[in-house]
């Protein structure tokens, strides 16, 4: 499973590498949504930054959907899961790996987009361990709960249409957790922002097992 | 006989449409057998289904020792098809999408390098990306994908279509030291002439059925087909 | 009674919903009921 | 089972009994029950809105999700299973629909707005899009048991996500905003008048009955559909075998 996880991760990395269509149109996607934000909200500097963490998220949740999308149409076919069958990995390991690549590259959207919210919305950061660890579970559990869908929603003619519907209600806990606990980060009153860190590790825990045990069974069916 | 391939009654659907509609049809390990038949007479559907992308939902459905109705994974890692699709990641180079399909097939890393240097892609075309071959190139590489996993079961549909001469005859070579090894080779093709010459056994398939696919007298074949 | 009107509404449109799904649901039903009938007995 | 046109007997009688439970309830609740202390006349919404509630949340997703689960289980696993799990979720998604209409009418008449970001109102809401989704997966065509499984995979997912959205929402709101006043909560009181407990408990059994006859005509409807589907099957086998002129050898047992 661990190796066949590797294998998967390598190759969807080294795609994207290849590809760079995270770099050239994802992250610049993510940094223009910022700015269009700023216009909408009007760019007094005070109500920007006191929204900064939900549009933070907001973007990452929108540039993960296009992540997971990717990551299901770079498989070399028209349908994506006949390629992965095919290769003969184990459901559990190519999972791994999907949502391994998935959360790689948000983290990556992240760091940038973090620099982002702090130039353009005049935002401080403080309490660097929350913000990491709210980081990394709502990371994990966004790229554990699309691919779930992803593959649901992979070699479907409405996929467009569809992963969104199913995967945007799943993910809305993760949203409105993970901005809560950037919120109690950056005003500096961790207290209130442990139970929704917490929330996020339990939401990334519940949707990496059921990824692992569901997927083999959500590849195979034809 | 240790079989390949055993189907009896063998039902798949494609959609709501019953794509394979009872096929009977043994093959021996070591054969290389053509199937033959029109467009749309589910050649295509049977080599997929042999490789468990299309699900048998009717019959009895055994490839390589597994039930297939029961167990699609299990021989995924020993089957190479070579389809329509060729697999192949355009974004990654014709070493890396070998060396991919290698190690998903649990082969040494090395049968990549073999099949590259077997099909004649080790020289310049080596470290160029899929995407930017030829579409006769590309069949190249696929033929190398399906080499490079050493399968027990080769699922070739139309191997033949849009390579060169060459490339053809390096195919016809492969696919003979294959089944001398041991390993079991069916065969979809328009090419006649050289897919006889090739094959060691031809069947007819029509109507989503076999016609001659039994290598046992006719008494198995009476059997009842079951539907639903 | 006060805010008649919304709570009549409420009702009005809660029990019409509920009537038009189950007559869609038994209408559709009965259809294809005679579709299947003829060879099911 | 028969393909009668008729239902069953059972069927018929429930059919009846909560149409005259639902009367009842409205009779009840409209004439016979006295307004609220605090809340006036907008609580006779709630004879409506908290047995919807209760039937969409609890019992019609309840019944989804462990049919999706025994329909996973290999040993129980038949398309019974899938298709109740399919007819409830409907009803559920009906009910879950009727509970926001209801609520939103009552919040207008109570706060004035037709929606607020209170605890309860957000779950349902992000509830209703759930099992929408689910909804929306069963409608995609795929052959019988393909669907089927990848529809109580669906529904076990989102089931699991229940007590995370429900958990998270409720932190959300007691952290950014007081309680809710006039919370329905305090009809279940027994303190409350009788005529108003009452009127709520029949309510609640009046839609039980509508639910389980609902269920029993939609999972009919599924069923029949499930049949016609396996009828043009079996003609489009013998068909595709005519195709090869081998159609006497077809012993097609059906």
């Amino acid at each position: 499973m661990w190796r066949d996880a590797a294998l998967v991760a390598g190759k969807d990395l080294r795609v994207e590498a290849r590809s760079r269509v995270g770099v050239n149109q994802v992250v610049p996607f993510a940094l223009l949504v910022l700015i269009v934000f700023a216009f909408a909200l009007d760019s007094d500097r005070g109500t920007l930054a006191s929204v900064g963490p939900g549009l933070f998220w907001v973007t990452v949740l929108f540039s993960g959907l296009l992540a997971i999308q990717r990551s299901f149409v770079i498989e070399a076919d028209d349908d994506a899961r006949d390629a992965l069958r095919l290769s003969g990995l184990d459901g559990a390991g190519i999972f791994l790996g999907k949502a391994g690549a998935v959360a790689a590259q948000l983290a990556v959207l992240e760091v940038v987009l973090a620099l982002g919210v702090v130039v353009l919305y005049n935002v401080h950061l403080h309490g660097a361990v929350m913000l990491l660890l709210t980081c990394l579970a709502a990371t994990v559990g966004l790229a554990a709960a699309g691919t779930v869908y992803g593959i649901i929603a992979a070699g479907l003619r409405v996929r467009d249409t569809l992963l969104p519907l199913l995967v945007l209600p799943v993910l809305a806990p993760v949203l409105l957790a993970a901005a809560r606990a950037c919120e109690a980060a950056l005003a500096g009153t961790p207290s209130e922002g442990w139970p929704w860190v917490r929330l996020l590790f339990v939401f990334a825990t519940i949707y990496v097992t059921f990824g692992v045990v569901a997927f083999g069974p959500l590849l195979e069916e034809a | 006989m240790a079989f390949a391939v055993r189907l009896r009654s063998a039902v798949s659907l494609l959609g709501r449409f019953p794509a394979l509609a009872g096929v009977d049809l043994d093959v021996a390990a070591g054969e290389i057998v053509l199937v033959q038949g029109a467009n749309g007479a589910g050649k295509t559907t049977l080599l997929r289904a042999c490789a468990g992308l299309a699900a048998f939902t009717a019959g009895e459905a055994e490839v390589l020792g597994h039930d297939l109705r029961k167990d699609r994974k299990a021989v995924r890692r020993r089957i190479g098809l070579l389809g329509h699709a060729t697999f192949l990641y355009d974004d990654l180079t014709v070493a890396d999408n070998l060396q991919f399909s290698a190690r998903a097939a649990g082969a040494d890393p090395g049968s990549a390098a073999d099949a590259m240097a077997r099909l004649g892609l080790d020289g310049r075309l080596r470290d160029v990306a899929a995407g930017r071959l030829s579409a006769g190139q590309r069949r190249r590489v696929a033929v190398a994908a399906v080499v490079a996993r050493h399968p027990d079961l080769w699922l070739l549909d139309e191997p033949h279509a849009g390579l060169d001469a060459g490339g053809r005859d390096i195919l016809d070579h492969l696919v003979r030291d294959a089944a001398a090894a041991g390993a079991t080779v069916l065969l979809a093709s328009h090419e006649l002439d050289r897919a006889a010459a090739l094959a060691t056994r031809t069947v007819v398939m029509a109507g989503g059925q076999v016609t001659n696919g039994l290598l046992t007298p006719p008494a198995a074949a009476k059997e009842p087909v079951h539907v639903a | 009674m006060n805010d008649a009107g919304y709570i009549f509404a409420g009702y009005f449109s809660t029990f019409a919903i509920l009537a038009g799904y189950a007559a869609w649901v038994i209408r559709r039903k009965r259809s294809l009921s005679r579709l299947l009938r003829p060879e099911d007995g | 089972m028969t393909t009668t046109t008729r239902s069953s007997r059972p069927v018929q009688i429930l059919g009846w009994l909560s149409a005259i439970s639902l009367a009842l309830t409205a009779v009840m609740a409209l004439v016979i029950s006295p307004p609220d202390v605090n809340m006036g006349d907008s609580v006779r919404l709630l004879y409506l809105h908290v047995p919807t509630a209760w039937l969409a949340m609890y019992v019609s997703f309840g019944v989804t999700t462990l049919a999706s689960a025994l329909y996973l289980w290999k040993r129980t696993r038949s398309r019974f299973w899938d298709l109740t799990a399919g007819a409830s979720a409907e009803i559920g998604v009906l009910f879950l629909g009727l509970t926001l209409l209801i609520g939103s009418i009552w919040g207008r008449i109570t706060w004035g707005v037709w929606w607020t970001w209170d605890a309860r109102l957000t779950t349902t809401a992000v509830l209703f899009v759930l099992y929408l989704g689910y909804l929306a997966v069963r409608k995609v065509p795929a052959s019988p048991e393909v669907q089927a499984r990848r529809s109580a995979i669906v529904a076990v997912a989102a089931f699991l996500d229940v007590p995370i959205v429900h958990q998270s929402v409720e932190w959300w709101r007691t952290l950014h905003q007081p309680a809710t006043i006039g919370d329905e909560r305090r009809l279940l009181d027994p303190q409350i008048h009788g005529a108003m407990a009452w009127t709520l408990l029949l309510g609640v059994v009046a839609f039980t009955l509508l639910y389980c006859w609902l269920l029993a005509h939609r999972f009919r409807l599924a069923w029949l559909e499930d049949r016609l589907a396996d009828r043009h099957l079996e003609v489009a086998i013998e068909e595709r075998r005519a195709e090869a002129g081998l159609s006497e050898a077809a012993e097609v047992t059906s």
